[in-house]
């Protein structure tokens, strides 16, 4: 039997677990099946990981393929937007939680609410109260911690990944790579 | 309470004489006093409910639990996830508004109980007659606080108690509503929440005024001393004493006995936390170790002889770590015992010689005096047995690292340990030592960590942080005439806004950032103040010419002034001075006219609190001693674990649909301030979200295009585009920046913008002239 | 506090005037009363410390965290397993205990709000010099406890303000402590556990001794009269209030009205915890229904028609239960305002109005006398309007059950629900009601199920529970006279002992068990107490006569008496008895003495606390109170989720070996009492415990032998054999119960027994003679 | 990724669960390495299961087969000596946590400290809050939870399990019976 402990082993908060991802294929049926998506990407993202390669740039490429509008939070707009993608809002996570809570709140293009959150790139602390706020969020919303650190919290949460591994599975959940 | 006052100079009674006895029951204070009081002297829990609801319908809570279970009562665990109730019958959203509540009481009751120590050691000291006095000639209105809530002015030390006894009434009241089966909604508990940060206020107000008063600090002073800060400050050949702490008794009584046995500059008198801040206001010569995130590290220093504790924010192991490293503790308060046997009523002699022999390793002393003496002479005798420390090889000891990720994961700044430890088993240690910068010294890494690596001795070891700074220590209150001067200005918007830096060290990018902050709102000419950990945290920063932001801007209430007011309980003069604002500005009555002067505030000062570390459940309290005059709070990313926030809605026009207090009509005034309370991910982004939350709706035009033009520069900075809400700002084409005329029209345009009067608004219909 | 009363008969102030004032610091009371004060009139969280170490040295914490994460404050959550220390430097031990002082000051903070909040009522409507009168001529020592702790003797409801000034001031000191980083020692903690429930007490005196005087209660009235308990003695034909909760005025004003509009008997008031206690005491006419966990059920069971919530024990969700049922709701407490509308200053005819109609679902009222008059004429004008609640069907609802388990793993009381809810959906239902008799009522079970089953409702539905009890009301305090009567059987032994059964219904099995275990200890000739629910659940059960034990036994403080001295806060006449047996019996001094006394008490008063079915924070702090006397309290199962027992070690005989106070020779004393706190796992254990927990070192041989024949007697019940600890409790052969010799001689023998002295033990130094 | 949730799921309370015992021979292994063993059984077990087969008396089989001392709590007792064992002592379950989690408590047979402690028959709530309390206890004992309620706070938990199943864990487990 293994169990995923949350990124911080103390952070631990009640009776149920997110689901890990731990197959590139949960990740794209997530993306799939997606009908309003959000990303949100925050500032953590723009560490340079492995071989100087960051986070945010793997995001902003699966965004543009999978066609998911990018919140973004903290500092990391300008990286998006270097990146060659403009998010389609520039706020704080937590302000984009109380909006994303409301089930009447029409969503970053005033189409309705958005069913499924994808989130990455927030310090712990931020991430984790983010996806317990919209755990018991009125508007329901499924959520997707993408971090490399799993979130308890959310609805499916990607494990505690290394570097490559991580990589490797946004890189293949998104579509942009092929099976390693 | 209602107005009674009782004053007897001397009563014979079965058990002796006791003089200056002042009994008051509600309105205290001179008779020449005659401001009328107002609709809610000493309010009830329920008395300023009605305000509560309406900032509390505008600002919605947003609750993000750190559990879903309750463990408050032993029909528990209850799990409240997925709309579950517990077997009480409580919500989720309940029960997190309950925890803040209980938060918050804890912080009221922390401060209200830090104040009757003083209170009762002061007039224990000066007798109950002894007057109040905070500013001098320079404060006409002594306690803004007391008089806004409870419809008093007091004059005496005596005054205070009466102060008290609401302050301790009302906590107690608060906190039974967090008994099981008690409150059930969570806008009455978050109303109760409001209730509780006023009576913290309140409470503040009443320990500071008192210190002021009888312990001599800096009266209202905006030329406070510059008194020195940081490990590199302390002079190590002399003996040291290390006090740690908020309640500065056994602090000063230490200074005093300095002074009084002539050994002043012969021994070094440190602190941690706002003891230490406050004996700097007593006395030039103390010198400021740091926040509390410097227990660890400067008791393993090797520097002090001796550790003094007294009460808040001292390590619940610090008589284990002072003993570690072979340094005698005494304890000095009643909330903090820390198991050691009560030496009160033992003669000083049999405690030094205990001490100085380590006989015991510790005791409590309930007798600031007696500290005072005792401290000073085993700090002496002490100094030539002070132990070595050995040189710590770190690259020997990080060795050890497996790699393993565990202190990683304990890590509330998440540093990335790993890496730089096995880096400095290498020999490398330079970016372990980096990590000290956002290390907050808890120490959870070295309990985590199964190869017994004490990590954060290791990083303080790589890194050379004895660094000497400058700070001005704690002025007190902010005169009348400041206010005079700058209240216009800063309801007119000219200036800015108030930015207020207070709070603890819990930060995850360090220290460095608030002084950044302080740094950048001082340059924008907003007024910023600071106090405790954070007025600290503003100090340990040397800018291109080497000073500190104290050194670099003047101590004033003034656009561009950078005003420690003090340590903790200090705060009340920040919400003090919005009071002040609108007694001496504009002229409202204070006394007991608590909703109509929150409203004046809210919509009119335009000042944001910054508890870029907040941590406890005082910050907490304080916290929500803001709300309630309508003042929004910033707190960094660890502070959304308080578990919820208070977030307007800028997109429903609705929220801000108000009434014109002259006009009577509806007026839409913009999402202003937008948010109550919020986490920010970082400085950047929390510096364009205290921009935008400085904006009132009464701003006039010149202000609000200065306000709008700092909004756009910070949020671009962050966000790296134009914010996209200006249209929500602006009302009249005056308003718009010149400078970015170009780039704003557009973008009104785009969002189909109207031009609107300039309100002038208010929440309570009782303020609507027709 | 210091010696110092002040009257004063009017006073004109600027606000009006003022009669009947009477401030005192300290010593309140009759010039008369020349009793010299002890050295702890109101004691700081510090001055019994010492006292505290003592008990606490013998009875030590045995920890069992609910929790090992602590999530108090931002620096959180912290993993305290593994002797992993907090972000502050807290340990798991500390932390437990901490988290106890929280509860306990929260049910310290509950009764001190409660008794304020009636004072302040009474002396509006009574005034400030109304006498205090518990118990007419038959209780000279009308507040022992307040005498005992504060050193003051109260003679009008004035007066109670100064004690209530005092519980405030420590209730803030001892929240305090709970801060971040202010106390680090669990045995600290522990000792401020005790402090708190010391407060505690004197709360509740103040508050039943306030509504005993004011409001006409039995005046320790041994014959106070017998009045209907249980739905069944519910008359639903005519219009029918529900009063839920603590605080009485509202109900009491209620049927003052119903008697003043001379509706008196054609309406039924009808309540549901310490309200209900309260009202019957005021009026025999009012019909209690039964304890906390009956809110559901009757709330649905379509007999009442408004329902009005005071204070404390009520369902956080009990606004959307009755607007569920239909039925109004008013709310009459700041602490528990629900959410709804304040409408105190409307008119009375609006607000019966907008609730007959239904055109609001509740409000709420903060004046009294307005709800006794909107409540009655609500509910006569909504009788007609009743709804018909529809017969259940029980089987085709539970067909929906898969038998999934759901409801099982959320119910507290462990039922078996799943295929009872399967047979009942094959329509035997029979399993299914029988739950009933252990269901708490908590609901949690409904949340659970995914089916979306009601599984409380059909549970209830299944089982016919209209039975009707008698009770006897509460009568207050002890008379002096019983003390008198009783003290010396008691001191000496031949009375075996004083149980008081309190507290909430979170019973495991039902509290049925209650009323078996108070019958079992009234046929054996203790002296058997109750109070709040727990005198409830008591009377819950007719013996083979249909007698209930109130009805079987006498009500007197004597041997085979059933005492129900009121409502939670009458436990203080429970631990006054105690205390005024010290005074009265054995003479000693109670003014400001408490430690002399609870030493006493500890090693002289055979009495012993049974919380059965203890669930609140309040239950944690009253326990608190037993056991800083000195008196043991045994809780059911669930009491384990208090965190924390306080252990004895029966088998350290350094333990109990102390000072004889006559000879001051080292004694050894047994294990008497061998717990201050312990959970039991069934009744029969529990029994077993109590019987034991009664011996005191200073027993008589003679009551040392009955206490013992009682032991052997429930331990074989419960173990199914001889007591292995004979040897411990038996000191000369005189100890040993004459008809046992034959079994317990080789028993001693085995253990290597030697006759030892019959002590007069004392912990404290200061009682030693030489 | 399966995980156990404690019986009653809200009853966790920390970031350490329990291993559970999914194979006999992990039982075994435990009753086999015990050096100074002693089995707890409260009154829960007395109650009537599957073919009006009684815990107790199971266990009661199991403990004299292993040579387990047994401390009978509550009212198991009689029901012990029915069963032919006479158990070691009798006292309350929480006293006796006081007693197990002092490392100088020579145990009930004064020979010294108990290093494994097999709990079964408690009711939940006594069983969770003893089981946390031996495992923050200096004495370090492993504990072995035996009821057919997984016990997030024992070293080692039966997991929650239906009757047959569990009379044939513990058969086995305790050698009463070979494999099913
Ligand atoms: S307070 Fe309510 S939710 Fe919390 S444990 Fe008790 S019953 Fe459950
Ligand atoms: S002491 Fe510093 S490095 Fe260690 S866990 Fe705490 S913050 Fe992280
Ligand atoms: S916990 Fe210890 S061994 Fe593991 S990575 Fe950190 S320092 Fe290295
Ligand atoms: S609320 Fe805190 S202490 Fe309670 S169970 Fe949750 S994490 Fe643990
Ligand atoms: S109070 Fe101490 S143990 Fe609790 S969360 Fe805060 S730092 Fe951690
Ligand atoms: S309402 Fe009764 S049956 Fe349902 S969970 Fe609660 S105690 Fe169990
Ligand atoms: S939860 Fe519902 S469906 Fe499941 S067993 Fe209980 S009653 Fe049946
Ligand atoms: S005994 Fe407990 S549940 Fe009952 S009324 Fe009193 S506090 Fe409430």
């Amino acid at each position: 039997m293994t169990r995923i402990r949350p990124a911080q082993p103390a952070m631990m908060g009640g009776t149920k677990t997110a689901t890990p991802i731990e197959r590139p294929s949960v990740l794209s049926a997530l993306v799939r099946r997606a009908k309003r998506p959000l990303l949100v990407v925050g500032h953590r993202a723009l560490r340079a990981r492995g071989n100087g390669e960051r986070e945010i740039d793997l995001l902003a490429r699966a965004a543009l393929a999978a066609g998911i509008p990018v919140a973004a939070t903290g500092d990391a707009g300008p990286a998006l937007q270097a990146a060659g993608l403009e998010p389609a809002i520039c706020t704080s996570a937590m302000n984009l939680g109380g909006l994303l809570a409301d089930p009447g709140w029409p969503g970053v293009d005033d189409q309705g609410p958005h069913d499924v959150i994808f989130v990455a790139g927030l310090v712990y602390a931020l991430e984790w109260t983010l996806l317990s706020g919209l755990r018991h969020a009125p508007s329901h919303p499924v959520t997707v911690s993408l971090s490399p650190a799993f979130e308890p919290h959310a609805s499916f949460s990607v494990p505690n990944l290394a570097w490559p591994a991580w990589r490797a599975l946004i890189a293949e959940g998104f579509g942009l790579e092929g099976p390693a | 309470m209602k107005g009674i006052d009782i004053r007897i100079a001397e009563i014979a009674s079965p058990l002796g004489r006791v003089r200056d006895l002042r009994l008051g029951i509600g309105r205290v204070g001179s008779g020449t006093w005659d401001e009328p009081v107002g609709p809610t002297p000493c309010p009830s829990p329920t008395a300023l409910r009605d305000w509560d609801r309406r900032l509390l319908a505008r600002y919605k809570p947003f609750y993000m639990p750190l559990c879903d279970l309750c463990c408050l009562c032993t029909y528990g665990k209850c799990d409240l996830s997925g709309g579950k109730r517990g077997a009480c019958g409580i919500t989720l959203e309940a029960q997190q508004s309950r925890i803040v509540l209980l938060a918050a009481c804890i912080g009221a009751a922390t401060h209200t109980s830090h104040a009757r120590e003083l209170v009762e050691y002061l007039i224990a000291r000066n007798g109950r007659t002894y007057p109040i006095d905070p500013g001098g000639l320079s404060v006409e209105l002594r306690m803004p606080i007391a008089e806004l809530v409870c419809g008093v002015r007091p004059e005496t030390l005596g005054d205070l108690e009466t102060v008290l006894e609401y302050c301790e009434e009302q906590v107690v009241h608060l906190l039974s509503a967090t008994h099981t089966g008690q409150e059930g909604d969570p806008i009455d508990f978050e109303s109760k929440v409001l209730h509780t940060g006023m009576i913290d206020h309140t409470a503040m107000e009443v320990a500071d005024v008192a210190q002021i008063s009888a312990l001599d600090f800096p009266k209202a002073d905006p030329g406070a001393a510059l008194v020195e800060l940081g490990i590199g400050a302390v002079d190590a050949e002399k003996p040291v004493i290390l006090v740690v702490g908020h309640n500065v008794p056994p602090a000063a009584a230490i200074l005093d006995h300095l002074a009084a046995s002539g050994l002043e500059g012969s021994v070094e008198v440190t602190g941690i936390c706002c003891t230490a801040i406050d004996m700097s206001r007593r006395s030039r010569a103390a010198k400021i170790v740091g926040p509390i995130s410097w227990q660890l590290r400067y008791i393993r220093s090797g520097i002090p002889d001796l550790v003094v504790v007294d009460e808040q924010c001292v390590r619940a192991d610090i008589f284990e770590e002072a003993t570690r490293a072979g340094l005698p503790v005494i304890a000095t308060s009643s909330k903090n015992c820390i198991g050691l046997p009560d030496r009160t009523s033992d003669p000083s002699d049999e405690l030094v010689a205990d001490l100085v022999s380590g006989a015991v390793p510790g005791v409590l002393v309930l007798d600031p005096e007696k500290v005072g003496e005792v401290a000073v002479r085993v700090a002496v005798e002490r100094r030539p047995l002070r132990p070595e420390v050995p040189a710590l090889d770190v690259a020997a000891a990080a060795e050890a690292c497996r790699g393993c990720g565990a202190c990683a994961e304990a890590c509330p700044a998440e540093s990335e340990i790993p890496a730089a430890m096995q880096a400095a088993g290498q020999g490398e240690t330079g970016a372990l030592g980096a990590l000290l910068a956002s290390c907050v010294g808890c120490g959870r890494c070295e309990d985590a960590c199964p190869q017994g690596i004490e990590v954060h001795r290791l990083i303080a070891a790589s890194c050379d942080a004895c660094d000497r700074f400058a700070i001005r220590t704690g002025r007190g209150p902010i005169q009348d005439v400041e206010i005079r001067e700058v209240g216009g200005p800063l309801v007119l918007g000219e200036i800015p806004g108030v930015v207020a830096f207070v709070g603890c060290a819990n930060y995850l990018e360090g220290g460095e950032e608030v002084a950044e902050m302080v740094t950048e709102f001082a340059k924008r000419r907003f007024v910023v103040c600071t106090s405790g950990c954070a007025a600290m945290a503003a100090a340990m920063h040397h800018d291109e010419e080497g000073l500190t932001p104290y050194e670099r801007f003047s101590g004033r209430f003034e656009a561009g002034g950078v005003v420690n007011v003090g340590s903790c309980v200090s705060n009340a003069h920040i919400s003090g001075a919005a009071v002040k604002i609108a007694s001496i500005f504009a002229k409202r009555n204070l006394s007991g006219n608590y909703a109509e002067v929150a409203d004046y505030v809210y919509n009119r000062v335009g000042a944001v609190g910054v508890a870029w570390g907040a941590m406890s459940q005082k910050a907490a309290s304080i916290a929500a001693g803001f709300w309630r005059l309508g003042i929004p709070v910033v707190v960094g990313p660890h502070g959304a674990k308080y578990r919820r926030m208070l977030l307007g809605r800028a997109d429903r026009d609705e929220d801000w649909t108000v009434r014109d207090r002259r006009t009577g009509d509806d007026v839409y005034v913009g999402p202003v301030p937008e948010h109550l309370f919020i986490a920010a991910e970082t400085k950047e982004e929390a510096m364009a979200l205290i921009a935008k939350l400085a904006m009132r709706p009464n701003d006039t035009s010149r202000g609000r295009s200065i306000k709008i033009s700092h909004y756009i520069d910070l949020h671009q900075h962050c966000y790296g585009r134009m914010p996209d809400d200006l249209h929500r700002f602006i009302r009249t084409p005056a308003d718009i920046p010149v400078m970015q005329k170009d780039r704003i029209l557009p973008l009104l345009e785009a969002n189909g913008w109207i031009e609107r009067p300039i309100p002038d608004p208010t929440l309570l219909p009782q303020e609507v002239s027709r």
